[in-house]
C-alpha cells in the first residue's frame, strides 16, 4: 500500500497556502509534517482526508480497496474531538464504530486500550481534555482503517498517555498501516519528515 | 443500513437527554397557540375558524426554531468532518439526521395538537384533520428546513438568517396544509385534493432536501 | 348517592386527579430507587465520598 | 465544597427518612376524611352535583399558586442566603407544582363544561392558570437545558422571582382583557358566600392536598440530593481514572495491546 500526493496546491480563502507539494508514504511507514504555524500542516491533512479540495494535483492510495476513496480509508484525528457531552463514553465510541463502518472491533476492548475502561458509563461531559483525547484515539482502534491522519495528536496527553499512544501507533504500523501526523513535538516513533516552508 | 440506524439513534438520544432541545419545541408551540387568543379575542366562533391556521403557524415556527442547530452542533465539535469521511453517502446521512429530528421534535407537535385544538374550540373532526395534515406536512417542513440548516453551517450564521431563508420555502406547505384542514372542516373543496398535493410536497422534499443539504455541506467544509 | 346528569364529569375529574397523583408518587419512588442503585453501583466500583462515609448512609 | 454543604443535606436526608412515613400516613388519613366528607356534602341548588368537582379543583388551584410561592422563597434562599438546600427545594417543587396546575386546569374545564357547553372557555381564572402552567413548564425546561445544577440554579431563581412579580400583573391584564370581550362572567366559581356544608369538606381537602404536596416535595428533594451525589461521585470517578492510569500504564498497555491484537 502506498499513499502519495503529487504536485499539490492548496488555496484557502483566496490565499495560496502551499504549492507544488509532493509526498509519499508506504505501508508501515510514518510521516511527520513539520513547519511553523500557518504553513499549512492542518490544510494538508484535511486535503488528504477529503475535507478540502486541492486546487491542483492529486492524492492516491495504491493497493487499498479500489472502490473506496482515500477519505473512506482514512481516520482523521483533528483538534475538535467529535464527542457529544450528553452521551456516555461507551455510547460515543459505539456510535462512531457503527457509523464509520468497516471492520469493527469490540468497543470495550478499545476503551481498555486507552485506559478508559472504568469510565464506560460516564457522560463525556465529565472527561478532562486528556481523557477526551484518549476517547478520540479509541475511535481509531474501533474501526480498522489503514491511513491515520493525526493533527497534533499528543498535545493534550500526559506522559503516560503519550507512551500509550506511541505503543498504539507502533501496532498500527506493524500491521501495515500508514500514519501522517502534523506535530510540533517529537512523535516518539521513527518517521520520515516533511517540512512545510510556510507561505512564500 | 446499521450506520444510518446508529445516527438516528444517537440524534434522538441527544435530543431527549438533558441539554437537548426536542421538548422545548412543543413548549414553544403551546405558548404561541395560547398567545393567539389574547391578540384575536376570546370569541370561540372566531377562534374555531382561525384554529387550523393558528396551529399550522405555531407548528411551522416551532419546527423551524429547533432546526437551527441540526448541523451547526455537529460542525462545531468536529463530528461533521467524520460524517463526511464515513462510507455512508452524505445524502443518506442528511436524510437520517432530518428523520431523527422529525421523530424527536416534529412528532411531539402532532401529539400536542389535540390538547391545543380543545383550547381553540375545534371539534373532533377538525382536530383530526389538522393533526393529519400536520403529520403529512411537518416532514416537508423539516426536510426543506434542513437545506437552510446546512447553509447556516456554510455561512457560519444561524438563527434569524435561517428563518429568513427557510420561511419562504415553506409557503407551499403552509398553503396546502391549511387548505386541506379547512376543506375537512367547512368545505367547499374536497379534503383529498389539497391533502394529496401536501403529501406530494413532502415526497418531493424527501428527495430535494438531502441532496441540496449534502451539496451545501460539501462546499461549506473548510 | 347520585351525581345527577353530570356524573361522568365528576367521576372523570376525580379519576384524573387520582391517576396524576399516583403517577407522581410512582415517578418519585422509581426515581429514588434509581438514584439509590446508581449510588450503590458507584460505591461498589470503589468511589467514596471525601468524608469517608458511604454516600447512601443517611446518618 | 465546605463541610456545611455536605453536612446540611446529610442531616436533611436523615430527617426526611424519619418523618416521611408519618407525613404519608397523615396525608392518607386526611384525604380519606376529606373524600368522605365531600361525598356526603349536599348538592348545590344552582350547580347540582357538579359542585363536588370544586372539592378537588380548589385545592389544586390553591396549590398551583402556593407551590410557586414556595419556589419563590427558595429562589430568595438561592440568591440571597445561598442556602445549599434552597435550589434543591425549588427544582424538586417544579414538576409537582406543574402537575397540580395541570389538575387545576383539567378539573376546572370539566367543572365548566356543564355550564359553558364547551370544555374550554377563555375565562379569566382558567386562562391565568393556563399561563401559570406554561411558566412551570418553561422553568422545568430551563433546568433541563443546563447540565450543571449550580449554573442552572441562579438563572432559575431569577426567573422564578420575576414570575412571582409578574403573575399578579398577568392576572390583572387577563381579567381586563376578559371583561373587555365578555362583560358578564359565565359563572362565579366558588364565590365567597360558601355554605358551611361545603366549607368543611373543602378545608379538609385543602389541608390534605397541602400535606400531600409537603410529602411529595420532601421525597423529591431527597431524590434530587441523591442525584447530585451521583453526579459528584461520577466526576470524582472521572478524575480518579486519570490518576490510576498514570500509575499502572506499563502493565495495562501490554494487556491492552494483546487483546486488540487478538481481536
Amino acid at each position: 500500500m502506498r499513499l502519495s500526493g503529487r504536485n499539490l496546491r492548496c488555496v484557502r480563502g483566496g490565499r495560496e497556502v502551499f504549492s507544488a507539494l509532493d509526498f509519499s508514504v508506504s505501508s508501515g511507514e510514518a510521516l511527520t509534517v513539520l513547519g511553523p504555524n500557518g504553513s499549512g500542516k492542518t490544510s494538508l491533512l484535511r486535503l488528504i482526508a477529503g475535507l478540502l479540495v486541492p486546487a491542483d494535483g492529486a492524492i492516491a492510495l495504491n493497493g487499498g480497496e479500489a472502490e473506496l476513496s482515500v477519505s473512506e480509508q482514512a481516520h482523521y484525528l483533528g483538534h475538535r474531538d467529535a464527542l457529544k457531552p450528553a452521551l456516555s463514553v461507551l455510547e460515543n465510541l459505539s456510535f462512531w464504530r457503527d457509523f464509520l463502518g468497516g471492520e469493527m472491533q469490540d468497543a470495550r476492548q478499545c476503551l481498555a486500550a486507552v485506559a478508559l475502561d472504568h469510565a464506560t458509563d460516564l457522560p463525556a461531559a465529565y472527561l478532562s481534555a486528556g481523557q477526551r483525547r484518549r476517547l478520540s484515539i479509541a475511535r481509531l482502534l474501533a474501526v480498522r482503517r489503514p491511513v491515520w491522519l493525526l493533527d497534533e495528536p499528543t498535545s493534550a496527553l500526559d506522559a503516560a498517555g503519550q507512551e500509550l499512544f506511541v505503543g498504539l501507533m507502533r501496532q498500527h504500523l506493524g500491521r501495515g498501516g500508514i500514519i501522517i501526523a502534523a506535530t510540533h513535538l517529537p512523535l516518539g516513533i521513527e518517521a520520515g519528515e516533511l517540512r512545510m516552508r510556510g507561505p512564500a | 443500513m446499521s450506520a444510518l440506524a446508529a445516527l438516528i439513534r444517537r440524534d434522538i438520544r441527544i435530543a431527549l437527554r438533558v441539554g437537548g432541545g426536542a421538548l422545548i419545541g412543543v413548549l414553544f408551540f403551546l405558548t404561541v397557540t395560547v398567545l393567539m387568543p389574547f391578540a384575536v379575542g376570546p370569541d370561540l366562533a372566531l377562534l374555531s375558524r382561525l384554529g387550523p391556521a393558528i396551529l399550522w403557524l405555531g407548528a411551522l415556527l416551532a419546527s423551524l426554531l429547533t432546526l437551527d442547530r441540526l448541523f451547526t452542533a455537529d460542525h462545531d465539535d468536529g463530528s461533521l468532518d467524520l460524517v463526511v469521511m464515513s462510507r455512508t453517502p452524505l445524502e443518506l446521512a442528511c436524510a437520517a439526521k432530518a428523520l431523527a429530528h422529525w421523530l424527536a421534535a416534529g412528532l411531539p407537535l402532532i401529539i400536542a395538537t389535540p390538547a391545543l385544538g380543545l383550547l381553540l374550540n375545534l371539534d373532533g373532526t377538525a382536530t383530526l384533520a389538522v393533526a393529519l395534515t400536520l403529520l403529512a406536512g411537518t416532514p416537508a417542513l423539516t426536510f426543506t428546513g434542513m437545506i437552510g440548516a446546512a447553509l447556516a453551517v456554510t455561512l457560519h450564521r444561524g438563527g434569524l438568517l435561517l428563518a429568513v431563508l427557510v420561511l419562504p420555502l415553506s409557503i407551499p406547505v403552509l398553503i396546502f396544509g391549511v387548505a386541506a384542514s379547512q376543506a375537512a372542516i367547512s368545505g367547499p373543496l374536497s379534503f383529498g385534493t389539497p391533502f394529496s398535493i401536501l403529501c406530494a410536497l413532502s415526497l418531493v422534499s424527501f428527495v430535494l432536501g438531502p441532496f441540496a443539504a449534502a451539496a451545501s455541506l460539501r462546499h461549506g467544509l473548510d | 348517592m347520585s351525581f345527577g346528569p353530570y356524573a361522568s364529569f365528576i367521576v372523570t375529574s376525580y379519576a384524573l386527579v387520582t391517576v396524576v397523583v399516583l403517577l407522581l408518587i410512582i415517578w418519585i419512588i422509581a426515581d429514588y430507587r434509581r438514584q439509590q442503585a446508581r449510588l450503590l453501583d458507584l460505591e461498589a466500583s470503589g468511589v467514596t465520598r471525601r468524608s469517608g462515609r458511604g454516600a447512601t448512609d443517611i446518618r | 465544597m465546605t463541610l456545611i454543604d455536605l453536612a446540611n443535606p446529610t442531616r436533611f436526608l436523615a430527617l426526611t427518612a424519619r418523618i416521611l412515613p408519618w407525613l404519608a400516613g397523615a396525608t392518607a388519613i386526611l384525604l380519606a376524611i376529606g373524600l368522605y366528607q365531600s361525598a356526603m356534602a349536599p348538592d348545590d341548588y344552582q350547580q347540582g352535583a357538579t359542585v363536588k368537582i370544586m372539592f378537588i379543583h380548589v385545592p389544586n388551584a390553591w396549590l398551583s399558586m402556593f407551590v410557586w410561592g414556595v419556589m419563590s422563597v427558595a429562589a430568595l434562599g438561592t440568591l440571597v442566603w445561598r442556602h445549599p438546600l434552597a435550589d434543591v427545594a425549588a427544582k424538586a417543587a417544579a414538576p409537582i407544582g406543574a402537575a397540580f396546575t395541570f389538575l387545576a386546569l383539567v378539573t376546572g374545564s370539566l367543572w365548566g363544561r356543564p355550564m359553558w357547553g364547551t370544555y374550554w372557555e377563555w375565562d379569566a381564572r382558567l386562562t391565568s392558570v393556563l399561563i401559570l402552567f406554561l411558566m412551570y413548564l418553561g422553568l422545568m425546561a430551563l433546568w433541563r437545558a443546563v447540565e450543571d445544577p449550580s449554573r442552572a440554579a441562579r438563572a432559575a431563581a431569577i426567573l422564578t422571582l420575576v414570575g412571582a412579580i409578574n403573575i399578579p400583573i398577568i392576572k390583572f391584564s387577563v381579567d381586563w382583557w376578559n371583561t373587555l370581550h365578555q362583560p358578564a362572567s359565565v359563572i362565579r366559581m366558588g364565590g365567597s358566600t360558601l355554605d358551611k356544608a361545603f366549607l368543611w369538606p373543602l378545608l379538609v381537602m385543602a389541608v390534605a392536598f397541602s400535606l400531600l404536596f409537603v410529602t411529595l416535595h420532601l421525597a423529591a428533594m431527597r431524590n434530587e440530593i441523591l442525584r447530585r451525589r451521583v453526579r459528584s461521585l461520577q466526576m470524582m470517578q472521572a478524575s480518579r481514572i486519570a490518576f490510576s492510569s498514570e500509575v499502572g500504564t506499563g502493565s495495562r498497555e501490554e494487556k491492552a495491546s494483546k487483546t486488540i491484537g487478538a481481536a
